[in-house]
């Protein structure tokens, strides 16, 4: 059991990947020379040199379209996209071929590509560099949708999205590479698609991800000084949304708050508020409640960036309130 | 190496063997009977979606595929039945998915639109206009990282050359000097709407400039031509890396089934008509003596008789079982 | 009154809005010689002339992005996507920049624009060509989007659409061109952000939109044969979502069943939902059901298809599990 | 018009008179103090985000700027602070904005990447690359629309040429015959990767030729090249369509603030710096006897007090007020 950061995590699952599989490479801006935007891919340019590292122009649909090109022929791609705004440069690449490519021809090739990509708000990007868009993605069948809020499940999601047959985008959240967390030594991988609970408790279930689950921690923490008990469960993987943990928890608690950094409507909440409707009406006590993103773009100004983000705060009141 | 310049620079092939002849000159015979049958079976309601006939285009697919090795990938836009032929797909399978049958090659999830076959490395059949461009720039990327001498052949209209795709691709091939022959079938129009009235330049070739990538014209009524044109072109990105072949052609049905066609005089369409890729190579071979008459005339029938049993193999076809709507939405069971 | 077909009520608004305001034009491909992909601007490229009616080459990101600088110099395009499958070439233009333009610069200019996009699924074309990616859209405050459901409703939203000062998302429905409704002669407009009730019943509350509300209102005639009154209500704009009639409504039947044509997961339905548990707590008498389509890319074998679209059945068999 | 050659074909502009060189040298001079302020405030914490500094790339905007007529428009990206000076914009709403102020010319919710003042004919500022040229065409096709003779000037770094806007924007700009003049800074990077590393061809004006886009490259460093050449361009695109103005430039500091700079040696950017523009202009403003040293440096310390005041100012000013945050998320109320 080591303590390293998320950085250092996700690092480590890209090198041990590529040490692996002759068939990983990396693709994308300043993932080379520059060592990754955000540093996780620094020193991979020396030790893989250039056919496996690979630096692109600015032409995030080429480096996606790429990316499945190679992956149709054999290939496993790891596009990395500098911030998930600009994936919606190369939406078109991720959900017209990405998503559709293998069942489209009737599965006579897969697709197994890795697009990671860096997302979250708060540190005053300003409106188009700051979203969390995960939800947009999650909605798309054939796709996979991952989105880690601790070092290990970053480890160990991204090893096994390598892995994987099937395309997966993989969301990064910019202010958690600094985050440190224990990491068992070692071949690690941790399964897609399946819920973890985060803490244990018996008062209210909170559901969340990625940034959130931080935040989460913290207003549970909180919470249990009042002698209030949150079970935190991580959905970790968004598509295919494993509701198993969730529904086991609610049925114990009868209450939630459902934890999402992005903007509430036609969001994460919602689907998982009402498959919890839809699979454990009888154990309703309380409305279900959601924290979100406020319904605006992100401004610059630190001040109204930080009113627009879930705070703990609003997570501490949103728990009393179903309670 | 070809000289960026036009179609002159290129010699015209003539030395080519009389079986080799009759052989393109059935494939494009059995493309124009399979478009036709085509054509009738959607008038029955049998076929649904887009149709997007390549009649009048047959000398550009079958020129330029026929002139690769086994190893080279093909892919192309939604006006696929041609190049699937090249290809060397059965009709019968193409056909049979044109139907959405489960004998289809792509059991019938595909349509029209999505024909390929990974058994003759041909990849589709894309819809997307200019989206399958980065998917060639990545398979000649793959080929190259594990060494194979592959090349992808990368067919596109005129019209998918102003799509944002068409200048990501193109240079990202050229700065890493991919192995891709870019193939323009320049047949004038995308659906309504003439190269002169969306391309700042009238010459595709012109655009390849941009990106260093050396380019030429050929006239793609003429299978020879293009044939021999594309032997070179594949030799060139064999040695250097990419290439763009520009295929000067003209469809002679409406973009797709249903076309109102307000956008051109049927006079033209009777100018190109001809210039019939098909008459023009039986010309040729009568002429060369590669073959009589009777011995074409029965090729002809051969070919009737092929797609008449194709027709009905696709027909009597099973429809795709229920579970198949969720068999393939991902690789990974239980996802 | 006359009785009119859904693409005659939208041509009308067009043409009565260009002649009513010379700073509206049309752009995109095949809209001017051709007439428009589905014949919606028919001679219009005669009667307006290639200025105002301009063709454009196949390249969506600007289309769209030519629109947003032309509404930010003060014109009012109506940019038309062949298919909103291709709003995803644009998606960057749309969410980052028709959306945020206005607020991110403090509102010292305004962006109203129109993008008329044509969507659905039913017609074998696909898996790329058939998507309903409403919720996805709609999930971007700034954006206003639009689903009409019946001829009156798109004359009068889209004659609204044009004349807001806002950017909206009007999406049409591939196979509701040929539907005919009445609609009221001469000058009609419909408020944006105003859901309708288009059948009054007792028993439950079906909330639906565009295609989906025909569907519904068939499943609602074979119901009331079996002593079942269904209300509908049509959503009409999906943001911003008016949840007053519906909420209303839920009030009376305490049962509800959403019915949309695309897929379950982050979409319409889970936000309706969410929103009546939210909003109408004490008056839920049942799960509420939603009725999407199957989650998987949409084939193009017809049966198949049909399988994975929702039907009229589908509705009757939810209401009747709700009751 | 200007032939489509390199710099060589621009006749350098030598009648200048000598108020307008000394406007110029303050303006650049105050863009030089406006940065540096803004790295130190970025490093107190007080701005946050990105900071793009525009050091090194003065001669560029205010070459570029100073040639247009009022009606003219001017779009950029995210390294906008000196054409905002360039464009008229006081250096107190710069500084507020970049401090996120209720007095910065966007409310504070633009912040460094976002300025804009459409009261100088300023659109922006953008953040997405690439995503204002489409923008730009869209503002040019308003301006001909309702028959106006504005010019829209479009500045974009090498590292945009690559990206699909480019080709689409350019293409759709030379198809119409729009007023645009695209004005390409080549500072040679895009972030670390070098345009030789991300471009097929490294002369961007070579780019154009594509579209049939005359264009012309200069020396970005000096100011008084750049404003001759682009008054001929101006010229060019008011007569006929678009032009491409490629100034070749040089950032001195990073990308944005905490660029590691990996990618370039020390020497490389002191080589540069030897060709500072501000030096270049002040060594020619003192040869011709434009004004004297004494002059110039109380015009030095007048530039100092006007960022000084401005600094004061942008501190002093107040928040935006909570609610600003749905001020404008729609422009009609109650939506
Ligand atoms: C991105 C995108 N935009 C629009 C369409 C609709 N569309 C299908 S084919 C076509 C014309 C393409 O013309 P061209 O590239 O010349 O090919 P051709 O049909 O002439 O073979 C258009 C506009 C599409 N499929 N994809
Ligand atoms: C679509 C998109 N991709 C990536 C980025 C991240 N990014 C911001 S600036 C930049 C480099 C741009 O280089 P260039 O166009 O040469 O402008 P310069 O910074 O040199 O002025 C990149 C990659 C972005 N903002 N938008
Ligand atoms: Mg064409
Ligand atoms: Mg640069």
């Amino acid at each position: 059991m080591a303590v390293i950061t998320m950085r250092e995590a996700i690092s480590q699952a890209l090198w041990e990947e590529m040490e692996r599989d002759d068939r990983v490479f990396i693709l994308g801006e300043e993932v080379g020379v520059w060592g990754g935007t955000y540093a996780v891919t620094k020193g991979f340019f020396d030790h893989f040199g250039p056919k496996r590292v690979r630096d692109t122009p600015i032409a995030e649909g080429v480096i996606v379209g790429a990316a499945n090109g190679a992956a149709m022929a054999g290939l496993r791609p790891v596009a990395e996209l500098m911030t998930i705004n600009f994936a919606f440069l190369a939406m078109d690449q991720i959900v017209n071929h990405s998503a559709k490519l293998h069942s489209m021809f009737g599965g006579q090739f897969t697709v197994p590509l890795v697009i990671r990509a860096v997302g979250g708000g708060g540190r005053q990007l300003g409106a188009t560099h700051s979203q969390t868009p995960d939800a947009v993605f999650a909605h798309f069948p054939g796709l996979k949708v991952i989105a880690p809020g601790t070092p290990q499940d970053a480890k160990g999601l991204l090893k096994s999205a390598i892995r994987s047959d099937d395309p997966v985008l993989f969301i990064e959240h910019a202010t958690l590479y600094q985050m440190r967390g224990e990491v068992p030594d070692g071949e690690i991988t941790e399964p897609i698609g399946v819920s973890k609970v985060q803490r244990l408790g018996r008062d209210v279930t909170i559901v969340t991800y990625s940034k959130m689950l931080q935040t989460s921690l913290q207003a549970s923490a909180e919470l249990a000084n009042e002698g209030i008990e949150a079970e935190v469960v991580d959905l970790r993987t968004l598509r295919p949304l494993d509701m198993g943990p969730v529904v086991e928890s609610f049925k114990r608690t009868n209450r939630a708050v459902i934890v999402e950094e992005g903007w509430p409507s036609f969001g994460i909440g919602a689907e998982v508020a009402s498959r919890l409707y839809e699979q454990a009406f009888d154990y309703v006590d309380a409305p279900i409640r959601r924290v979100a993103q406020k319904e605006a773009p992100l401004p610059y100004n630190r001040t109204l960036e930080q009113m627009a983000l879930p705070q703990v705060s609003d997570v501490v009141r949103a728990v009393k309130e179903v309670l | 190496m070809i000289s960026s310049g036009s179609a002159g620079l290129l010699q015209r092939r003539e030395n080519m063997e009389a079986s080799e002849m009759l052989r393109l000159y059935r494939e494009m015979m059995l493309v124009r009977r399979l478009e036709e049958a085509a054509a009738s079976l959607y008038q029955e309601g049998k076929i649904g979606g887009f149709l997007h006939l390549y009649i009048g285009q047959e000398a550009v697919g079958s020129g330029v595929v026929s002139a690769r090795r086994p190893e080279d990938r093909v892919i192309t836009a939604y006006r696929d039945h041609g190049i699937a032929i090249a290809a060397g797909m059965p009709a019968r399978v193409v056909l049979a998915e044109l139907l959405g049958k489960a004998t289809g090659c792509s059991k019938g999830m595909g349509g029209s639109m999505h024909l390929a076959d990974v058994s003759f490395n041909f990849w589709g059949g894309h819809a997307i206009v200019g989206a399958h461009l980065p998917l060639a720039v990545g398979m000649a990327l793959a080929d190259r990282y594990r060494e194979r001498q592959a090349v992808t052949i990368c067919f596109f209209g005129e019209g998918a050359t102003n799509i944002g795709y068409f200048h990501e691709a193109l240079n990202l091939a050229a700065l890493w000097k991919l192995p891709v022959l870019w193939v323009c079938e320049n047949n004038k129009y995308g659906m309504g709407t003439s190269v002169e009235r969306a391309s700042a330049v009238e010459e595709i070739r012109q655009k390849a400039e941009a990106y260093g990538i050396p380019g030429a014209r050929v006239n793609g009524m003429d299978v020879l031509e293009v044939r021999g044109a594309a032997e070179q072109a594949l030799e060139h990105v064999r040695r250097e890396g990419p290439f763009l072949l520009e295929a000067i052609t003209y469809r002679y049905r409406g973009h797709s089934m249903g076309d109102p066609e307000r956008y051109r005089r049927s006079d033209e369409v009777r100018k190109w008509q001809e210039e019939d890729p098909i008459g023009i190579l039986r010309k040729r071979i009568l002429e060369e003596k590669a073959s009589r008459e009777a011995a074409l005339e029965r090729l002809e029938t051969e070919v009737d008789e092929e797609i008449g049993e194709a027709v009905r193999f696709a027909e009597e076809s099973p429809e795709p079982a229920p579970e198949a709507l969720f068999e393939h939405v991902y690789a990974e069971k239980g996802a």
